[in-house]
């Protein structure tokens, strides 16, 4: 058990700092949010949703810079993922979503529920996912540890997607040694549907239900700062693991219940929403938000997978495969049974109330009780400082590096043997991209094609990005990024429709990483507004450095476009000898 | 004509297939629950590929205890056509109703790829449309698809022409005899590991699996055998 | 309760792919002094005090644990307590 | 030679799903008997006669046999003959 401090205690004690919310954020919070001394339970919800992974407090005034709007955009950024209007009423909706750290930590599993993660953000939307494409930066090739990071890595991607039955159809690997000790995993979905189908995480409507579905909750993923602190009474250390195990089985059965409610049932569905970073809290008060409604969960009712869960625990673990359903009242019952058919429990842990307050009880005892928007919308915004890096204010003085010329056939060997540059396959091959039956260009080329069955149309989608350049110059980089997405997608017969981004970079305390952070979205932005392409969901992965070290800036752009006529459209190889060969451009 | 198409928890091919029979070949399918015990009205039944119950224990090991299986075992036991690809194939074999194992790829790794399949046999429903001999281009993609079996085994398979399709270029998995595809004794039931289904349709650039559907729904024996 | 230990292993007969990378993997580590791994896998199996043993342990295994194209097994009573 | 087996638990607090779904299976093959199935994996390491077991034991289960972040491991020499 978990011996909690009180109010006070944590007041004196400052436990928070290790949370990660800081002296100043504790007494506004304190002070003007909540009037009053949060206790343990409220401090550690407080810390988890104004983390810069739940807020965006220190990103969101540079993405602001992202254009967001457009003829197609059905839904832009602020839910599980964008959507845009692909014709006759269908749509695309797309995200990406980084998770380098816990690959980092534990290569197969991390990279396998990123993949998790943003599936289910996918089918959320009501949209059945079609494709995941990946970008994955490594160490040098090499270096002792980075063989171990692929393989692993690539087998849990493969692993999670291949038993999904969602084709991998897409991505890019690089290597370089700013990657060694901080490799990148970043991983987006697409998905299809029917403009009727779609889904917000909302929670509204007084008494209407908040049914809980998925796996059950453990201490998995619950913040490392709270394993290490000596908070925990029982001893057992060595048996306890916060690493989250993915089960793709059981997020199958998952996405194909919530498809049938999200399709079928569009009378009992009032919202949905899964659990991702911050589990239970995040998704429960976003979905109360959103909504501007009050809630009130029993965590006892919340099934659980070890015992003694604390309430902290139960709100903060980032178990796997769980969604969060918001289901008019008087439906609870066939929502239980339409679960049931899968081989799944859906159980109500709460409902939607009157005012404005977030309030939990466990085990007999109210542990919560703040106001919604504490947690989502007071977030206390941070400017970061910013300064031009050292290195960029010495090059503007020096001269340009100029390759002498050598022998050019020598070169172009060495080029292609760079791992950056070399074919992929031992990668591509160990993903299923063909699955579903849709995949009508597959790795190898510019941008995978996927056609839509019954339309005349198709999909192509590309992720590309390229640190060394963003780190030669952020925003020309940023702009080239953008680019290089939208060329691919163009050769492969496509207008680009719009972009998900996962921006990879270290401390943003650092006011060189930040000046490069903003740099380089405004590079992105400028290239956006030029193509006339919106940014309509993303994500932000700071804090990627080991020793003090940070990686290059590495954003990364997932774009797809359309392909009105899929039977025009191109791929890269050379088709006839004889044809002729032209160059384009400057 | 009306095939079945069994969906287990975790199947992620049965679309393929389904729209392999209804949309390329125009022929009636429905899919069908692994909860069902029965299949009156159908002319042939097809077992997806996929992770039934998410390949855990071993692969089509727990979904062969499925309510629909006995109804499966009857089918075959009539001598009408039940094909199984991929998963499909791995839970025929732990049924019973093929002989040998399906072990992990040599590899140890998931490979998705086309490789070349030599047609061994044309004698059966599912290959009367190619030759014997024939080298045909098929996908595969699997991560346990070495075919196993003790060595009297695979002497009655060879002596039996149970083997219906082999490895003819490299062997992607270690499976023995570059064993690709087999039929039990009576040829009305056929696994293997390539997937006919996902090379139906030129846009997908691929064809060569389009002759097995059409065998079996052209071939008189099947019409026969039903009616 | 009661607790029972099956072990599964691939029949001597049957090429064991991981068993061979492992052994690989580990020499090249630089250990010469280790000659060979088998890799097998095993299940820890609770059953309640009426279970009889001698008579559900090779029902399950035989129905669903092992699969005797390619398996053998031997289980081992980790605990009997009444 | 000399023969050791290496046992390779997960932890007791990790999500096991392939553990739960065995369990849910054998239960509806109709043995109620049958509380809990825990999955684990073996290697039965064979080594020559000069290895030194408690040296050479941990350490090829640290570098390469046990995933620490998920897994236990517990060890038992089968033989040691000279
Ligand atoms: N990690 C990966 N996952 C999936 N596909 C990949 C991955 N890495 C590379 N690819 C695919 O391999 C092909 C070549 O990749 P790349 O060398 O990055 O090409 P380009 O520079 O043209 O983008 C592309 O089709 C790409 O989608």
């Amino acid at each position: 058990m978990v011996k909690e401090l009180t109010p006070t205690q944590i007041q004196q004690q400052k436990p928070y700092l290790a949370w990660g919310l800081s002296e100043k954020e504790y007494d506004y919070i304190s002070k003007q949010l909540i009037k009053r001394l949060p206790n343990y339970t409220e401090t550690g919800l407080f810390a988890v949703m104004w983390s810069e992974h739940c807020s965006y407090k220190m990103s969101k005034p540079v993405l602001r810079e992202f254009p967001n709007t457009g003829k197609r955009v059905l839904q832009g950024p602020g839910e599980g993922a964008g959507i845009l209007d692909i014709g006759d009423n269908q749509a695309v909706v797309f995200k990406a979503e980084s998770h380098n750290h816990p690959s980092a930590v534990e290569p197969y599993e991390g990279a396998a529920t990123g993949v998790g993660g943003i599936i289910r953000d996918i089918f959320s939307m009501g949209a059945r996912p079609i494709a995941m494409l990946d970008s994955l930066h490594f160490g040098e090739i090499n270096h002792p540890r980075t063989k171990y990071l692929i393989n692993e890595i690539v087998a849990g991607i493969g692993g999670y997607g291949n038993c999904m039955g969602i084709p991998t159809v897409g991505g890019e690997t690089t290597f370089d040694p700013c990657y060694a000790g901080n490799p990148l995993v970043n991983a987006m979905c697409v998905g299809v549907m029917d403009q009727s189908d779609m889904q917000k995480g909302r929670a509204t409507g007084v008494g209407n239900a908040v049914m809980y579905v998925g796996a059950k909750t453990g201490r998995d993923g619950i913040h490392g700062a709270t394993f290490a602190s000596a908070d925990f009474a029982d001893d057992k250390e060595t048996q306890r693991s916060a690493v989250q195990v993915g089960d793709p089985f059981m997020e199958k059965l998952l996405l194909e219940a919530c498809l049938e409610l999200t399709h079928k049932h569009h009378d009992w569905l009032v919202g949905i929403q899964d659990m991702g970073a911050a589990g239970l809290v995040s998704s429960s008060c976003e979905m109360a938000s959103k909504a501007d409604s009050g809630m009130e969960l029993d965590l006892d009712l919340v099934p659980q997978r070890e015992p003694a869960m604390s309430a902290y625990e139960i709100m903060l673990s980032e178990s796997q495969e769980r969604m969060l359903l918001c289901i008019r009242k008087g439906f609870e019952k066939p929502v239980q049974d339409l679960f049931k058919g899968y081989g799944l429990e859906a159980i109500v842990i709460g409902r939607v109330t009157k005012g404005h307050q977030y309030i939990l009880n466990h085990q007999g005892k109210q542990v919560t009780d703040i106001p919604v928007s504490s947690l989502t919308d007071d977030v206390l915004e941070e400017q970061g400082a910013e300064k031009m890096p050292q290195r960029l204010q010495d090059m503007q003085f020096s001269h340009q590096w100029q390759p002498t010329a050598l022998n050019v056939t020598t070169a172009f060997y060495q080029m292609l043997q760079q791992p950056t540059i070399a074919a992929k396959t031992s990668i591509t091959q160990t993903y299923d991209s063909q699955v579903r039956t849709n995949t009508v260009v597959g790795p190898g080329s510019d941008a995978a094609v996927l056609r839509i069955r019954r339309t005349k149309k198709g999909l192509a989608m590309t992720t590309d990005g390229n640190g060394r350049f963003v780190y030669l110059n952020p925003e020309v980089g940023g702009k080239l990024a953008v680019l290089e997405a939208a060329a691919n997608l163009v050769a492969s017969g496509a207008e680009p429709l719009g972009i998900t981004d996962c921006l990879n970079y270290g401390d943003p305390h650092d006011p060189e990483v930040y000046w490069e952070l903003h740099q380089s979205v405004k590079g992105m932005a400028a290239a956006c507004r030029a193509l006339e392409i919106p940014v309509i969901s993303g994500n932000v992965s700071l804090y990627n450095e080991t020793n003090q070290q940070a990686i290059y800036p590495t954003p990364m752009i997932g774009m797809v476009g359309l392909v009105k006529n899929i039977q025009q459209h191109a791929t890269l190889n050379l088709k006839t000898s004889g044809d002729q060969l032209f160059l384009v451009g400057d | 004509m009306k095939v079945a198409v069994v969906v287990f928890p975790g199947s992620n091919c049965d679309i393929d297939l389904y729209e392999a029979l209804t949309s390329v070949c125009q022929v009636e399918a429905e899919y069908v629950s692994y909860q069902q015990n029965t299949l009156t009205g159908f002319d042939a039944v097809m077992l997806p590929g996929g992770f039934s119950y998410g390949d855990y224990l071993r692969c089509g090991a727990i979904a062969r205890f499925s309510n629909i299986m006995p109804a499966i075992q009857a089918f075959a036991a009539q001598g009408k056509p039940v094909f199984g690809t991929c998963n499909g194939f791995q839970i025929l074999t732990e049924a019973g109703l093929l002989p040998g194992a399906l072990k992990q790829n040599d590899s140890l790794k998931f490979v998705c790829k086309t490789v070349a399949l030599k047609v061994e046999n044309n004698q059966t429903i599912f290959t009367n449309q190619y030759h014997t001999g024939e080298v045909i281009q098929l996908p595969i993609a699997h991560a346990d698809g070495s075919y196993y079996a003790d060595p009297q085994t695979l002497a009655a398979l060879e002596a039996n022409h149970q083997i219906v399709f082999r490895y003819a270029a490299e062997n992607p998995n270690g499976s023995l005899n570059n064993i690709a595809g087999i039929t039990n004794r009576r040829g009305n039931v056929l696994g293997m590991m390539p997937h006919p289904e996902r090379a139906v349709e030129s846009i997908l650039g691929n064809t060569d699996g389009l002759r097995l559907f059409k065998s079996l729904l052209d071939s008189q024996s099947v019409k026969e055998a039903v009616h | 309760m009661k607790k029972v230990r099956i072990f599964v292993t691939y029949k001597e007969s049957v090429f064991d792919p991981q068993g061979e990378t492992i052994t690989a993997a580990v020499k090249s580590l630089g250990f010469p002094e280790v000659k060979k791994i088998g890799v097998g896998k095993f299940f820890d199996i609770t059953l309640s005090d009426e279970a009889d043993l001698d008579q559900t342990i090779p029902a399950i295994s035989e129905k669903l644990l092992v699969n005797f194209n390619l398996e053998t097994y031997r289980y081992q009573v980790l605990e009997e307590q009444k």
